[in-house]
């Protein structure tokens, strides 16, 4: 396995290499620069030329792209036009508070998840299972945009349960039990918003994992030798239904990321997605790039951590 | 319980149909009433909006903008679902708003479902070397951070409208389906009657599009269904993020995304809280019919 | 006089393996085999699964790639014209798949089934196809109004005598079999391999008839090939084979035939037991260092054996 | 399934209820027993949806109370974006970023009146005319917040760093270069500034190759903030920018300095014990970045005391609520119509005006202007927060604005009849006019992508256009995003007829920049020699007397109206809500309160 493992990493080297220069050249098109919202009738155009002849903006695209794949290589992925800093700093410092948002709503997703989806499938046609279908499909019907703008607003601006803005309040000191409480006040909202409506997928594949694990032999011959009910549950239907669940624990992390973009709009949580956005309407190339090579490092990452774990907890899943 | 659904078949003499096909979704349906009753619902509801948007709504009137009705509530002076602020209709722009998002989902699904069907039996069918350079492009495509992908070349199309939309999101949609297509055709095309084809002369056409593509039905009614309810979803996400179309054309995503400014939220709900319904009642319907078509297809699941 | 040659065939195929997913080795599913057919004769190949019988009638008729060889059929070569869909080769050779139900497309009804070859070799009206149909239903003893069925609402049986009735439906001079009886029960199978039988003598139509069953091949074939990792060990007349085996493997297979005389099942037994035993012994006169099977030398005029050069095989 | 249905149902109840809840809420804060029956009017009859006069916003509030010893004001940057940090006034690009420097602020000069140079600052200002000269010295005794006191080298250290060779800022310009030594120095060929030379401890002098009116509103190279040496020196200037000093602890002048910091998010100061007008009342503010979609909220519940600038599509949000006074100022401003009349030259850099140009009919220009319903939008739209724009100066400059300049006035009538007189009439009959050969006539406006407001607005004036009969329509057939818009304009993409934008005009409102000759921001393209010669006697050395520089100010409008290239539309005024925990805030531009005496009179804002 280890073989195919770096195998899979190897090929990643090739698909990255396309997707900058692809994201590259896309960004380059993009109309405008980052000196363009400088204009002012105070800043002098002249020096805006300047400025743009020195960060390169007038070299053929193949120059620029050399340049640039060759630091990124390295590691440095340039400087950010309208930060002013290193790309690579900043993308880290989002990148800390958008993983602490994803690990938290993740954990979150499977806390719900999973005990309504074995409720449901266990319990399967009563009342109790209607509903829990039924909030499966409406989290997966709702724009989740929409619910998201009435959970600040509600939660947020007018019950004022939870903050609305930044990460942390500034007063408290960095390293203090109550700035990692604070920080973590501060993810409440979005994760839990985040997770209501995140929970659709596994809900159902869990409970028709159950239903199915109902009729299956290995249920039944448990039955028959007199197991009581509840024991086949936690020892076999349960472990063997909650395998493939945790494989999907790399995609889960990748689709939240994505989700990022959305969550972090509405909530102003200023992880990467918000970056993203932003750095779309200031045209930082240098951190579009940057972002988008990261994302899809992950995404690959997460397909294949998902691939690893599944033919851990199922050996009949050979990855190759 | 396959064979026990073939059995019923066979007595039932007096008319035939291949096991999967339209009457076992008729049963599927019969059996269950919600999803019925959705699948009628969204059918009425499509019409309903062609219709009215086509012939009853003068688009023109709608987004006449009316000073003096500037945020008319529902009800008052003939506006069944009031005004926004420029005082444009909000029931038009409603009924305009569900026409275009309906099109641009419509539209999307059929251009991005026809290339991921026809590539993916084409991949399926022929295998080897077809199958791999497509594979890897498929591969490359389907880890890319689409939705960032999408909105950089938003901001790069010069002129961009409806159709820009649906050929840019159609763009980053195909590659799911025609992966799924290739991973069943290629265990369909192995079966004998694949082969029997090939030696009775059949061309490589008419094997993959009239005798590999209709036992694939099943599973793509399910496929396009549900693409259908996550295009109207993409369309409206980047209508959200303000990468979607103008408010000089409506769609679901621009009304809904008028909530982001609070007072629209919480004061003018009429706004911004029929569009979201619709879509949220929409995605429901869809996703009971698609569930049912899921079960229809898959013998194990069936109700009926 | 054979009217079809096949020359040295060979199918291999890669083994891809190692970090870079290179060629790193062979199999020899089939790896040289010659055969002659002539009208309106059986022609049996018989072997254990994954001897590369199947895999030869499939690179006959073109569902397997050629690795080397070649095909002679009406004094042409048409090695490379089997993929050729309406090459005259593929009209006149047919095949029978070993699994009828998934040989027929489910989502098509018997007619278009039927149809399939007509439409495709014969150009023919409406009123013609309808009626070569009906002929052909004719053939295999059924009626009329099963053409708007779907396969799946008939039995094994009916379904390979539809199979049946597709693969003659264009007139073939050739009829692969890759084992037609095998998934039937055993009254089925009978009656099926009759019906064989009477369309042959009808049609003077040759068989290739793959088979791992001995008893079948016996009832069925006029010469018989046994086949052993993608080459022949013996090959010869239905009496050169029951009643002359020399190959050590022939021996072995022919031991194996089931018998239901109650008297002589210990008999059978002990015998079955010592051809085991020698099997085991001598298997390596027979076979070269690496395990393969050696080139056939004739024996008599339709009997040849793989033997090593020098030495005389056989009890 | 009755029961799903029921759900389901009772699910969307549950939303609109929460909602109706929440509105309820909004509506019962809207009459509170205490208030004028005035205002109650205004409020009933916004229930109809209609505003109908503008508000007459005061910019100084006062409020009752006992002022607290300390407190933490609690100030929110509306912004949808984290600010950058580059918390120096040499560096810094992002406009946020200055906002929250406006605590600590190193500035030098105090200006007055038509923002000019007074002598109550930190510096005093002595210019010589005739030698291009310029003297600056420190008045009083004056300390950075870490105590060092404030010499002679921090005023020259800024130009230093700006001149430098690795400098990256965008300051290093043309006005920059007017600095007698400056372009050696950037070259690398001379150790110090040449022309800025220390006479004592106190006091430098500055040598330009030319002096100019500008120079009094801190223009010609005149640089108006120190710099900390002491804390500056030993960083090389191609690493200020990513240094502590500039990023995380800066050493500054002003009322309040740096004390804890969340990157992008908030900032907190502490009074500065230093500060040489005295120490602040306050002992600690707040900068949070507040999204402009809650900042409304944020405000009602007392979460901020008062925000950098409120949006003003969103003034529904916060004029009625009784915990706050909504201040305002006009801003330093103008929104305008232009119409494509020519080409930038990249090579000679020079604008050419195409005398074949669509749009090179003064009639035509001139019935576009009067054609559009300026004072409805201004009303309706932006609720009096805008109005319409009479000249090209802000009246912000009193001194340079004329009150007396009418602008294009909405009438239709007249609009039509220049039209009609122009030679574009319907030919066909549509309703829509012909050029002047009577082929088919249409102008392709280029606007900016901003609120939907914004949207809505341009669908109103192409309504107005369509009414006297010109067909408008929009490039691409839509608003167009910012950055492509200004790269459209600038190329003078054919796509663009006429175009809607808006300047900030800055402290010095000199229109040299912006349609001189050699300017790429004329973005008209418009240039004659009449233009020039009123736009060079506005910065001619005889304009140093402000009467003077007036009479050339209007002289300018006067020919711009006349030749109606540029069609004004708004000014605009800021909103700044306050809190009514806020003693006294005025935020006039001439008597701004300085931040070291506010003051509060409640523990917690006032909810």
């Amino acid at each position: 396995m280890w073989k195919t493992v770096i195998r899979r990493i190897l090929i990643m080297i090739p698909q990255l290499f396309i997707l900058s220069l692809l994201i590259f050249i896309l960004a380059k098109q993009m109309p405008g620069d980052p000196f363009t919202g400088l204009i002012t009738p105070e800043t002098d155009p002249n020096r805006i030329e300047e400025l743009r002849i020195k960060a390169g903006f007038y070299d053929p695209w193949y120059v620029q792209y050399y340049n640039w794949i060759t630091n990124a290589a390295q590691g440095d992925f340039g400087q950010s036009y309208t930060h002013e800093k290193p790309v690579a700093s900043i993308i880290g410092d989002r990148a800390e508070k958008t993983f602490a948002l994803a690990l938290f709503s993740v954990i979150l997703v499977y806390l719900i998840a999973i005990p309504l989806g074995v409720i449901a499938g266990r319990y399967h046609d009563t009342f109790v299972d209607k509903t829990i279908v039924l909030y499966s499909f409406i989290s997966f019907a709702i724009p989740a945009f929409v619910l998201y703008l009435i959970f600040v607003f509600v939660f947020g601006y007018r019950l004022m349960w939870f903050p609305t803005s930044g990460t942390v309040d500034v007063s408290l000191d960095p390293g203090t039990w109550e700035y990692y409480w604070n920080k973590f006040y501060h993810l409440l909202l979005p994760g839990i918003s985040y997770a209501i409506l995140g929970t659709t997928g596994i809900i159902q594949y869990l409970r028709t994992e159950i239903i199915d694990a109902k009729t299956m032999d290995y249920v039944k011959t448990a039955r028959s030798k007199g197991i009581p009910m509840k024991k086949v549950y936690s020892r076999h239907i349960f472990r063997n239904s909650l395998l493939p669940i945790a494989a999907f624990l790399g995609f889960t992390i990748t689709g939240l990321l994505g989700g990022s973009i959305f969550i972090e709009s509405v909530f102003a949580y200023p992880g990467m997605g918000k970056l993203f956005i932003d750095s779309i309407l200031s045209r930082d190339y240098s951190v579009i790039t940057a972002l988008v090579m990261l994302y899809g490092f992950l995404a690959l990452l997460g397909s294949l951590l998902s691939d690893i774990i599944l033919s851990i907890v199922d050996p009949r899943i050979r990855i190759d | 319980m396959a064979n026990k659904n073939k059995k019923t078949v066979e007595n039932f003499k007096s008319e035939s149909s291949p096991p999967t096909g339209i009457q076992v979704v008729l049963r599927e349906f019969k059996k269950d009433k919600l999803a019925m009753f959705s699948f009628l619902g969204i059918i009425a509801l499509m019409v309903a909006v062609f219709v009215i948007a086509s012939w009853i709504i003068d688009k023109e009137a709608v987004m006449k903008i009316n000073l003096i009705e500037r945020f008319t509530e529902p009800g008052v002076s003939g506006y069944i679902l009031g005004a926004d602020e420029a005082g444009r209709d909000m029931f038009g722009q409603l009924i305009i708003g569900a026409k275009n998002s309906l099109l641009i989902a419509i539209a999307i699904t059929i251009l991005a479902n026809v290339v991921g069907i026809t590539l993916g039996i084409i991949m399926g069918y022929y295998g080897g070397f077809i199958d791999n350079f497509f594979m890897r492009i498929i591969d490359f495509f389907i880890t890319l951070p689409t939705l960032m992908i999408i909105i950089v070349v938003v901001t790069i199309v010069p002129k961009y409208g409806i159709t820009e939309l649906i050929f840019i999101i159609a763009a980053f949609q195909w590659m799911s389906t025609a992966r799924l297509v290739r991973s069943k055709a290629l265990s369909e095309a192995r079966r004998d009657y694949i082969s029997a084809s090939k030696t009775m002369g059949t061309s490589d056409f008419a094997i993959m599009f009239k005798g590999l593509l209709p036992n694939l039905s099943s599973l793509l009614i399910v496929e396009v269904t549900l693409n259908f309810a996550g295009n109207v979803g993409i369309e409206t996400g980047l209508s959200f993020l303000g990468f979607g179309l103008p408010p000089s054309t409506p769609s679901l995503g621009t009304l809904i995304s008028y909530a982001m400014n609070p007072i629209i939220l919480s004061s003018k709900w009429w706004i911004w809280l029929p569009a979201s319904i619709l879509i949220l009642v929409l995605m429901l319907g869809i996703n009971y019919v698609g569930q049912a078509l899921r079960r229809s297809a898959d013998a194990k699941q069936r109700l009926g | 006089m054979s009217f079809m040659q096949v020359q040295d065939l060979k199918v291999h195929y890669p083994i891809r393996g190692g970090f870079f997913n290179t060629v790193v080795d062979h199999v020899f599913a089939v790896d040289g085999v010659t055969m002659e057919f002539e009208r309106g004769k059986t022609y049996g190949l018989v072997g254990e699964s994954g001897s590369g019988k199947s895999t030869t009638g499939k690179a006959m008729i073109g569902l397997e790639k050629i690795t080397t060889g070649k095909i002679i059929y009406e004094g042409q070569e048409v090695t490379n014209q089997r993929r050729n869909r309406d090459s005259a080769y593929n009209r006149d050779i047919q095949m029978i798949f070993q699994d009828s139900h998934s040989s027929m497309n489910p989502r098509k009804r018997v007619l278009d089934i039927l149809a399939e070859p007509i439409r495709n070799f014969m150009k023919l009206s409406p009123q013609e196809e309808r009626k070569r149909i009906n002929e052909l239903l004719a053939i295999v003893g059924m009626s009329e109004d099963v053409l708007l069925k779907y396969p799946h609402e008939f039995s094994g049986g009916q379904k390979q005598r539809l199979g049946i009735a597709r693969a003659v439906a264009c007139n073939p001079k050739m009829i692969i079999a890759d084992e037609p009886v095998s998934a039937l029960d055993l009254s089925v199978q009978a009656q099926v391999l009759n019906f064989m039988k009477e369309i042959q003598e009808q049609y003077g139509i040759s068989y290739l008839f793959i088979s791992h069953d001995l008893g079948v091949v016996r009832h069925m074939c006029d010469h018989i090939s046994i086949m052993y990792k993608g080459r022949f060990v013996e090959t010869g007349k239905r009496e050169d084979i029951y009643s002359n085996p020399q190959h050590i493997y022939t021996n072995r297979l022919l031991s194996a035939i089931p018998n239901i005389e109650p008297e002589t099942r210990l008999e059978r037994k002990i015998e079955r037991q010592k051809v085991e035993a020698i099997y085991q012994q001598e298997q390596h006169k027979y076979y070269d260092e690496q395990g393969k099977v050696y080139p056939l030398k004739a024996i008599s005029e339709s009997h040849k054996v793989a033997m090593a050069g020098t030495e005389k095989g056989g009890l | 399934m009755k029961k799903k249905y029921w759900l389901l149902l009772s699910t969307v109840f549950a939303i609109m209820l929460v909602l109706a809840a929440c509105t309820e809420k909004e509506t019962g804060s809207e009459k509170p027993t205490d208030k004028e029956p005035e205002k109650t009017e205004e409020g009933a009859k916004d229930e109809g949806g209609t505003t109908a006069e503008q508000p007459t916003l005061a910019s100084e509030v006062t409020n009752e109370g006992d002022a607290l010893a300390g407190g933490t004001l609690k100030y929110a940057l509306v912004t949808s974006s984290p600010f950058k940090g580059v918390f120096n006034w040499e560096l810094y690009q992002d406009k946020y970023d200055s906002e929250i420097m406006k605590f600590t602020t190193n500035v030098l000069f105090d200006t007055g009146e038509d923002f000019l140079v007074t002598d109550k600052g930190i510096a005093k200002l002595d210019v010589d005319v005739d030698n291009n000269k310029a003297t600056v010295t420190i008045q009083h005794d004056v300390k950075w917040s870490d105590g060092t006191p404030l010499t002679a080298d921090d005023l020259i250290y800024p130009y230093e760093i700006i001149g430098h060779p690795d400098y990256t800022g965008i300051r290093y310009d043309d006005d920059f270069q007017n600095i007698v030594g400056v372009v050696e120095y950037n070259a690398g060929k001379a150790d110090t500034i040449s022309g800025i030379k220390k006479i004592d401890d106190k006091s430098i002098e500055i040598t330009f190759k030319k002096v100019s009116p500008a120079i009094y509103s801190i223009g010609d190279g005149l640089w108006g903030y120190a710099a900390p040496k002491h804390q500056l020196k030993d960083i090389p200037v191609a690493d200020l920018i990513t240094s502590d000093a500039v990023r995380k602890s800066p050493v500054t002048l002003g009322a309040f300095k740096f004390d804890k910091l969340v990157d992008g998010e908030s900032v907190q100061f502490v009074a500065n014990e230093h500060h040489w007008r005295g120490k602040p009342k306050l002992d600690k503010v707040v900068v949070q970045v507040v999204p402009p979609a809650s900042i409304g909220e944020g405000l009602r519940t007392g979460q901020y005391d008062m925000a950098s600038s409120y949006p003003t599509n969103q003034y529904d949000g916060v004029k009625d609520l009784t915990n706050l006074t909504v201040l305002a100022r006009p801003e330093l401003a103008y929104s305008y119509v232009g119409f494509k009349l020519g080409k930038y030259d990249t090579n000679q850099k020079i604008n050419i005006t195409d005398e074949k140009a669509k749009m090179n009919d003064v009639k035509l220009r001139e019935a576009i202007a009067y054609a559009m319903d300026i004072e409805q939008v201004t009303e309706k739209f932006y609720q009096g927060l805008r109005s319409r724009a009479t000249g090209l100066i802000p009246p912000v400059f009193a001194s340079f604005y004329d009150s007396t300049l009418e602008g294009y006035n909405y009438d239709p009538e007249k609009a039509k009849a220049i039209l009609d007189e122009a030679g574009y009439k319907d030919v066909d009959g549509d309703g829509i006019r012909e050029d002047k050969e009577g082929k088919k006539f249409s102008i392709n406006l280029a606007s900016m992508e901003g609120s939907d407001t914004d949207e809505a607005i341009i669908e109103y004036y192409r309504q107005n256009w369509k009414e006297v009969g010109l067909d408008v329509q929009l490039s691409t057939g839509r608003l167009i995003e910012f950055q492509s818009f200004y790269e459209k304009v600038e190329m003078d993409d054919k796509e663009i007829d006429m175009f809607m934008a808006a300047w900030g005009t800055g402290t010095n409102p000199s229109p040299a920049g912006l349609y001189g000759k050699g300017a790429t921001f004329n973005f008209s393209r418009f240039v004659t020699d009449e233009l020039t010669a009123l736009l060079n006697d506005i910065d001619s050395k005889e304009a140093m007397d402000p009467a003077y520089r007036g009479k050339a100010f209007r002289a300018w409008e006067d020919y711009m109206f006349a030749q109606a290239t540029t069609v004004p539309m708004y000014f605009r005024l800021e909103i700044i809500p306050v809190n009514k925990r806020v003693k006294h805030l005025n935020i006039d531009w001439m008597n701004e309160t300085k931040w070291h005496e506010v003051e509060l009179v409640a523990e917690n804002p006032v909810k």
